[in-house]
């Protein structure tokens, strides 16, 4: 809880040094206030403590994925440094923004109170309006925020009506009775529940990015500078996961909205891994292979098995590292190609930075599942929960969609390593040469000790 | 006092409140997704929030609990945080295209 | 223990490689390391008692039923001492080559090798996976950059096709996995399963279809012989000699013991399409202008074979498909060898290229001759005997299928000999410069010439390294008709 | 091992080390050299042979010796054995005789061929295979023997391998042998799978316990002869010893006339107790042997080829030895195996020193009147002739006679049928007789008598081919039949065959055969001796004559049915199955999910209200599925 309180006022703090310290202060203060909330987090270990009359309740679910949320963050401000260090005006505000989005990434993962978890969209989507459209002079920065606030709202509008609807049916907000209820419902008010439930169920799924309510993404993420990307595609993705199986964690949904999760699964799988094929622009690439892993995420909520938050923890984890690591390299081969974001623009990486590529290789490849990468055992383990808890064909078809995923990563290694006589010319900052090696090291790490980030 | 607003809402039944607002929301939804004017939908927007609160308050009006009610303060809060936000994009998007409808912007696809 | 150090050292001498990125000694280095390997695996030949070894048995992550168990018996043992054999002879066929990077093409020879030998040493269903998939990426990178034209396509054509494959079989073994309850995917905790029937039909193919890729069997063999003229003569050798051989241990491995009945059922099939490929093969070979192609598709004939007599599944048969698999690696080597040999000299592996050189390089010729004897499986060579042993096998479950098999003896002639006619006889129509066999030529050959010749002559070694374990899978498995 | 078996065992190590040393060592040792080793190894193999030979005594029946463990695993057991017996004895004795003549004879020969080390290595070789072959106390030990003799023919034909025809020639032979191994192979694992072994003395042994006709004994017996006629040039399989002639002569001479060709015969003597049980496969082979004796000499008639005609006379010849077999007359068709190596290889060797003589030259019409130049060589092969004729106490009289006194036993068409075969090879063989010695000489070379190394060979074999009778006299000459006794100690099918023929139905048929063949030499001397008859180009024949001469068209025909379709299908599956079909279906698959890809990105239109419109049918859609799954 005091995290969370810290986060806000490090916030405001931000806004505040941005007026009057220099702009190189900025990125640590950020960096050592998360860390101490990382610190405060930490100390609330194990210890199931509840706020609000038992609104938020940071149990280990709620404290591993703030942590990691929290880790993420840094890392990202690690290569703002660099990022940032070109403009001019309003950095403190970008930060701030993140951390405010932070804070309601924060409560997404650890609220036990649906007031909790619509204040905890609207805290995390909000900044991200205003962060995606970032560059004032853009078009495509203005268009990407103004889809994205758009359809953020309109789903808004219909996650409230779920919850209205769900408050009409068990008379409270409080996920716990939701719950019982869902076990135990009062007849008569069924259909106004599963209406409830399923609007809620849709604008969540709004916020993972889940066919057919993906449409935001492709045009935020590439619209959106990137690093305003990365940090929707690693923390917000992260967050609205855990909030997503927090609301159906202990809930026996009814047939009909698991049949819907199901459906939801397929088209996800597919559309995102298909289309992806064809995708030349690499953020807009990363967003499509997002909505993939999205699907396979589902795979795993299908069967709500023991083993599932580990898993969900496991592969959030591991694929916002990678795409992290890969949001900086492309931010370097993107200057180096002035501007151009077509995949061509990693070709002959290996030639003129052999490192670089190899850690890229590592990561696409972690992306698309190879063995001794993280994404390996996160893709086995969903696989194996698909399986275990009986959707085979679901799982066949997440397998199948697997091997296409596999396609277009591959075709973005061959082009790093296509022989070429003068490969990108690339100027590595000591900090992103750090984040993009820890990536590369963490995702083989992950894949050879996963025992290493066990929930 | 507010026992009396509570029977007086209770006079009308729990449906008509439901299909109202529902009506409303549908109607919200049809703004936003037919008009091309930026700041009606906009306002259609609100209006879905708004047919949600009032749904809300029929519920607490008929649960006779509150905590609705405390609800939908936080949901006018946030409808007035995104109305805010939304309304700067859209001078911003003014600024780089000359007018505010939404066709306008197209370029992000396939 | 002692599988790790059979490991490691290809996979130090491959880091150090990258690492150290040494230009002049890096075949050297891969050529010592290759050769310690070999030594090694002699000794474990040597020192093996003839019940199965397990060397490593630990978990990895318990509770996600990831676990390391590595071991061998005959046939394993068999697998590794044929990777150790063929890999020196590989890299030196890279001392001919002109390269770049010669220390990276080594270092990923190398990391093939040791994730070939953790294929042959696994003895956990997902582990056998893993190294499955990890032995085909530097493959992949060895293709890709180093590979002829049109090679950006073709690799990655060839790579998503094994891929296809791989998953199908990760699926399946994480199906058994589940089945198995408790995650333990060990092969002695999969061979106890008794799936139903129903089960088993569909699973076969399930798991089936990664080997019938790899190897590949007939309507499988898409992607290969682009993939074989393309790649890099070392590459296509690897390819050939050894990661085909993996599909066959496979099936071994995974298909038999889980499927049994699921294999029982399909056995006519699979035998059937395998023949069909070995004569589809052995045919359009006949007319094929490049002599990769032609080894290509002489490989898909000769593996038909070895596929219709392992689901022959009698003792003759699956002892003369391991005896035959070990043959055709020594001998693809060999022919890819001279294929390179010839492309240093022609400048092509065209054999309208060719032709009448037997007046220039009277030796190569010989050397020529000599691998070719082994490939059309002449009585004295290692073929001989393998294509003995199936040929009986395969008749033992019924004639016409051996008839079948047979044929191919005739195909293999007639293929061979008129390649080699084009290459070396006639006359010699381009009167190009060039040295008759170097001593490089010989340091490669001859060594496998003699391997050729000495197990065809006294194959007790290698019998009795696989006669035990084959008859105890054969009696554990019993077909059904 | 007793020291007997030993010496067995070793004769053909000795072929087996020349080999080796001359092809190792061949770029060093001159051909000369290389031939004296080579020989000096036969000559060795020879008098171990003999050694072996005088120290074995046939009432023993032979036994086998057992070398070393080949193919052993559970349930096979193939050894490597061999079989020290009359019959293994007899085709050793043949190959290393004939064959260290034929060596010695090269030397002269190839003396000045550049490549002559690497021809004696081959020749080495080949004997030593040969050896394997005979003695292979098991089949698939023969089978050993049986497909190098094929390698080391495809070598010798094509040893000039310049010349695109004789590389030709060479595969052809290889294919067609392998054609025939098919067969065999199949007839091996099928008796296998019978008897669980593959050693001859357990089959035989076994083999009694089957009852006559057995349908397993038929496919086995059939399927070996397939493999035999694959060997020995039989109908279908013989059009590729013809075109064998591309080889040196000594190679036509020792593989392709005394020793390769009669594998078929051999192997056939050597199951004999399993074709006794089966009438039928032997209808089958007298029938095709019969029909290729007569195909062949028929063939022989109007060849202008001196070696062409030699090798149709080899190919009818060895229908004459099948057609015994056919008949159960299996002494017979080894004495005629014998007889006919010493003759033909006279005949093919003195063809050679003909050549020789005349730097090349194959074509009888460009030679005539040689007898005058070339004496010894005259001599020798007009004794060859004779002999070949079957003129009365020449080797060729005796077994030749003996087939035709079975073949009149069996029945008197086959008789007639194999009586105007001989005609026929009388009258080719003096009409290539006359032509080439008589008359006046038609070529432009300068011909001269061949060195000793190669005449000596003739005039042995030439003695071989007047006295070499006396080995199988018949009792109507005082013999005993001698051959035969010995030999069925070997084979049971030998000791089991009679020939019941009144002494004086034996005179008669006799008297007639020698009248007839006289007679035809007469004609043959009326139209070759005097004015030599020649034969212009085919075109210009009648057209029966011309179909001989193009040798009933046979070759064209198989070139028709069996190369060409082969040829085109191979392209056919190439251009049509693999690019348009199987690659294009591999391709497909990804090609599809790419184009699926294509269409369904279409979907992200980028209109903000299109993009909210689909979000609103989503729900609306999830909506239905939802409550119609209530």
């Amino acid at each position: 809880m005091s995290a969370l309180i810290l986060i806000s006022i490090l916030g405001v703090l931000m806004l505040y040094a941005g007026l009057m310290a220099p702009r190189k202060v900025l990125a640590p203060l950020g960096i050592i206030g998360l860390l101490a909330a990382l610190f405060l987090l930490r100390s609330g270990w194990n210890v199931n403590t509840e706020f609000f009359g038992h609104m938020v309740q940071f149990d280990g679910f709620g404290l591993v994925f703030s942590e990691a949320l929290i880790l993420l963050t840094v890392l990202l401000f690690v290569f703002g440094v660099d990022y940032y260090a070109r403009l001019h005006e309003n950095v403190a505000e970008q930060y701030a923004l993140m951390l405010f989005s932070l804070v309601g990434a924060i409560m997404l993962t650890s609220y036990q109170h649906l007031l909790i978890l619509f204040l905890g969209i609207e805290i995390l989507s909000i900044p991200l309006y205003i962060l995606a459209g970032g560059k004032r002079d853009s078009f495509r920065s203005g268009e990407a925020a103004f889809k994205y606030f758009v359809q953020g709202s309109f789903a808004s509008g219909f996650f409230l009506l779920g919850i209205a609807l769900l408050y009409g049916s068990c008379a409270s907000f409080d996920l716990a009775v939701i719950q019982a209820y869902a076990s135990a419902p009062i007849p008569g008010t069924e259909m106004l529940f599963l209406l409830g439930l399923f609007f809620t169920i849709a604008g969540l799924s709004f916020k993972v990015a889940a066919v057919p309510f993906h449409f935001w993404s492709p045009d935020v993420y590439e619209g959106s500078p990137t690093l305003v990307t990365a940090f929707m595609s690693t923390v917000v993705k992260t967050a609205a996961f855990a909030a997503f199986y927090r609301l159906i964690q202990y809930m026996d949904l009814p047939k009909a909205l698991d049949m819907m999760l199901v459906v939801m699964t397929w088209l996800t799988l597919f559309l995102g891994n298909i289309v992806a094929l064809r995708q030349s622009q690499f953020k807009r690439l990363m967003a499509y292979s997002g909505i993939a892993h999205t699907g396979f995420l589902l795979l795993a909520f299908l069967g709500r098995d023991p083993l599932t938050p580990s898993v969900l923890f496991f592969y959030t984890v591991t694929y916002s590292i990678a795409t992290v690591g890969l949001f900086v390299v492309l931010t370097l081969a993107k200057r180096a190609a002035k501007g151009d974001e077509n995949i061509r623009i990693f070709k002959g990486l290996f030639r003129s930075s052999p490192w670089l590529a190899i850690v890229t290789m590592l990561l696409l490849l972690s992306l698309a599942g190879i063995p001794l990468t993280a994404g390996f055992v996160a893709k086995y383990r969903v696989f194996l929960i698909g399986i275990e808890s009986g959707f085979l064909k679901t799982t066949a078809f997440a397998v199948l969609m697997a091997l296409v995923g596999i396609y277009y990563y591959v075709i973005v290694i061959r082009e790093a390593f296509t022989p070429r006589d003068k490969g990108p010319q690339l100027v590595v900052s000591p900090l992103n040469w750090l984040v993009i090696s820890f990536c590369g090291i963490a995702v083989m790490l992950l894949g050879l000790f996963p025992g290493l980030l066990h929930l | 006092m507010e026992q009396e607003v509570i029977t007086a809402i209770r006079l009308v039944p729990l449906e008509h409140y439901v299909i109202l607002s529902l009506l409303l929301f549908s109607i919200g939804i049809a703004g936003v997704v037919f008009r091309r004017n930026t700041i009606i939908i906009l306002m259609c927007l609100e209006l879905m929030f708004n047919s949600v609160n009032l749904l809300l308050t029929a519920f607490s009006a008929y649960h006779s609990d509150p905590r609705a009610q405390v609800f939908v303060f936080f949901i006018m809060l946030v409808a007035a945080a995104e109305v805010t936000v939304g309304l700067a994009i859209l001078v911003m998007m003014k600024r780089n295209v000359d007018s505010v409808d939404v066709n306008q912007l197209n370029r992000l696809k396939w | 223990m002692i599988v790790a150090i059979l490991l490691l050292i290809p996979f130090l001498a491959a880091t150090f490689m990258v690492v150290a990125t040494p230009t002049r000694q890096a075949r050297v280095v891969a050529l010592a390391s290759t050769l310690m390997t070999l030594v090694f695996t002699g000794w474990l030949c040597f020192a093996y008692q003839g019940d199965p070894v397990i060397a490593v048995d630990s978990d990895w992550v318990p509770a996600w039923g990831l676990r390391l168990v590595m071991g061998y018996d005959g046939i394993g043992l068999l697998m590794i001492l044929l990777t150790a054999l063929v890999f020196p002879f590989i890299i030196g066929a890279g001392f001919g080559e002109r390269l770049q990077h010669p220390s990276l093409v080594n270092a990923l020879l190398l990391y093939t090798q040791a994730f070939l030998l953790g294929v042959f040493t696994a003895q956990n269903a997902l582990l056998f996976y893993i190294f499955y998939e990890l032995a085909l990426l530097p493959v992949f990178f060895l293709l890709l950059y180093w590979g002829g034209e049109r090679r950006r396509g073709i690799t990655v054509r060839f790579f998503m096709y094994t891929l296809l494959g791989g998953l199908s079989l990760l699926f399946g073994i994480l199906y058994c996995m589940v089945q198995e309850g408790g995650f333990n995917g060990d092969f002695s905790a999969l061979a106890a399963l008794d799936l139903p029937l129903d089960t088993q039909i569909w699973l076969f193919w399930v798991l089936f279809l990664a080997f019938a890729i790899k190897l590949p069997i007939f309507p499988f063999h898409g992607w290969q012989p682009d993939t074989y003229s393309m790649a890099p003569v070392q590459g296509t050798m690897v390819l050939a000699a050894v990661m085909l051989k993996m599909g066959l241990y496979g099936i071994l491995r995974l298909v038999f013991p889980i499927v049994p009945e699921g294999a029982a059922y399909w056995q006519n099939t699979v035998i059937i399409l395998s023949l069909i490929g070995a004569i589809y093969g052995g045919v359009i070979a006949f007319r094929q202008w490049d002599l990769k192609r032609l080894i290509a598709y002489s490989s898909l004939s000769h593996v038909g074979l070895l596929c219709a007599g392992l689901f022959a599944w009698n003792g003759y048969a699956v002892t003369g498909s391991l005896y035959q698999a070990f043959a055709h690696a020594i001998m693809v080597v060999g022919l890819l060898y001279l294929t390179g040999a010839l492309r240093e000299r022609v400048g092509s592996t065209e054999m309208g290229a060719m032709g009448g050189l037997k007046a220039r390089t009277p030796r190569l010729a010989a050397l020529f001759l000599l691998v070719m004897v082994n490939a059309i499986a002449l009585p004295f060579t290692q073929g001989f005997i393998g294509e003995w042993l199936m040929f009986a096998g395969i008749w033992q479950l019924n004639g016409w299928m051996a008839f079948g098999a047979v044929t191919t003896i005739v195909l293999g002639a007639i293929y061979m000999l008129y390649a080699y006619q084009r290459v070396m006889l006639g006359e010699d129509k381009w009167q190009l410069e060039m040295d008759d066999a170097t001593l490089r030529d010989h340091l490669v050959l001859v060594p496998l010439i003699a391997v050729t010749f000495i197990l065809g002559v006294y194959p007790a070694p290698i019998l009795n390294l696989i006669n035990g374990p084959v008859q105890q899978l054969i009696t554990a498995i019993p077909m059904l008709p | 091992m007793v020291t007997a078996d030993l010496l067995f065992s070793l004769v053909p190590a000795l072929p087996l080390v020349g080999a080796v040393l001359i092809a190792s060592a061949r770029r060093y040792l001159s051909g000369t050299v290389a031939g004296m080793l080579a020989t000096a190894l036969m000559v060795g193999a020879f008098v171990l042979t003999a050694v072996a030979f005088s120290t074995f005594d046939p009432s023993t029946g032979g036994h086998t010796v057992r070398v070393f463990d080949w193919i052993q695993i559970t349930g096979m057991d193939i050894p490597f054995a061999f079989r020290y017996d009359a019959l293994a004895l007899t085709m050793m004795l043949l190959v290393t005789g004939v064959g260290s003549l034929i060596h010695l004879y090269s030397i002269g020969y190839m003396h000045n061929d550049a490549r002559a080390s690497t021809f004696f290595a081959q020749l080495n070789l080949f004997s030593f295979a040969m050896l394997l072959l005979v003695m292979g106390s098991n089949l698939l030990i023969t089978f050993i023997g049986w497909e190098g003799v094929g390698l080391c023919s495809y070598l010798l034909i094509g040893f000039w391998y310049n010349v695109p025809d004789y590389n030709y020639a060479a595969r052809k032979a290889f294919v067609m042998n392998r054609i025939g191994d098919v067969g065999m192979v199949l007839a091996m694992v099928l008796l296998f799978q019978q008897f669980g072994t593959l050693e001859y003395s357990v089959i035989l042994e076994q083999a009694d316990g089957f009852s006559a006709n057995a349908p397993i004994l038929i496919a086995a017996t059939l399927m070996l002869f397939v493999g035999a006629t694959g060997k020995s040039a039989q109908i279908p399989l013989f059009t590729w010893l013809p075109d064998a002639m591309a080889g040196p002569t000594p190679v036509s001479a020792l593989i392709h006339a005394a020793t390769m060709v009669t594998a078929g015969i051999y192997l056939v003597v050597r199951c004999s107790g399993l074709f006794e049980l089966v009438p039928l496969t032997q209808d089958v082979i007298l029938v095709i042997g019969t029909a290729t004796a007569l195909l062949a000499a028929s063939i022989g008639l109007f060849q202008n080829d001196i070696k062409k005609v030699l090798a149709y006379s080899t190919v009818s010849q060895l229908g004459y030895m099948f057609a015994a077999l056919g008949m159960g007359a299996y002494s017979a068709a080894m004495f005629h195996v014998i007889m006919h190596a010493f003759f033909k290889a006279l005949l093919f060797l003195g063809a050679g020193s003909v050549i020789h003589a005349l730097g090349g030259e194959q074509d009888i019409r460009k030679m005539g009147g040689l007898k005058g130049s070339i004496k010894i060589t005259y001599v020798t092969f007009l004794i060859g002739t004779c002999a070949i004729a079957g003129l009365p106490l020449l080797s060729g009289f005796f077994s030749k006679d003996l087939i035709l006194a079975f073949a009149y036993q069996r029945s008197p068409v086959v008789y007639a049928v194999l009586v105007f075969g001989a005609l026929l090879t009388t009258f080719y063989m003096f009409r290539l007789l006359f032509l080439v010695f008589f008359g006046s000489y038609r070529g432009k070379a300068h011909p001269h008598e061949s060195p000793l190394s190669m005449t000596v060979p003739l005039m042995v074999l030439a003695a071989l081919s007047v006295v070499g009778g006396v080995i199988n006299l018949p009792h109507l000459f005082g013999g005993h039949e001698a051959l035969k006794h010995f030999l069925a100690t070997a084979s049971s099918g030998i000791s089991n065959e009679t020939l019941h023929l009144s002494v004086t139905t034996e005179w008669i048929l006799m008297g007639s055969t020698v009248l007839l063949v006289t007679s035809t030499i007469a004609y043959a001397y009326g139209r070759f001796a005097r004015k030599a008859e020649l034969d212009g180009e085919p075109e210009t024949m009648p057209l029966f004559k011309r179909l001989l001469a193009e040798r009933w068209r046979i070759d064209p025909l198989y070139a028709a049915l069996f190369e060409r379709p082969f040829g085109w299908m191979s392209t056919k599956l190439h251009t049509v199955g693999e690019s348009r079909i199987m690659i294009p279906l591999t391709n497909g698959v990804g090609g599809a999910a790419l184009r699926i890809g294509r269409v369904v990105r279409r979907v992200q239109t980028g209109n903000a209200s299109f993009h909210l419109l689909a979000m609103v049918v989503g729900i609306i859609a999830f909506l239905f599925i939802t409550l119609l799954s209530t």
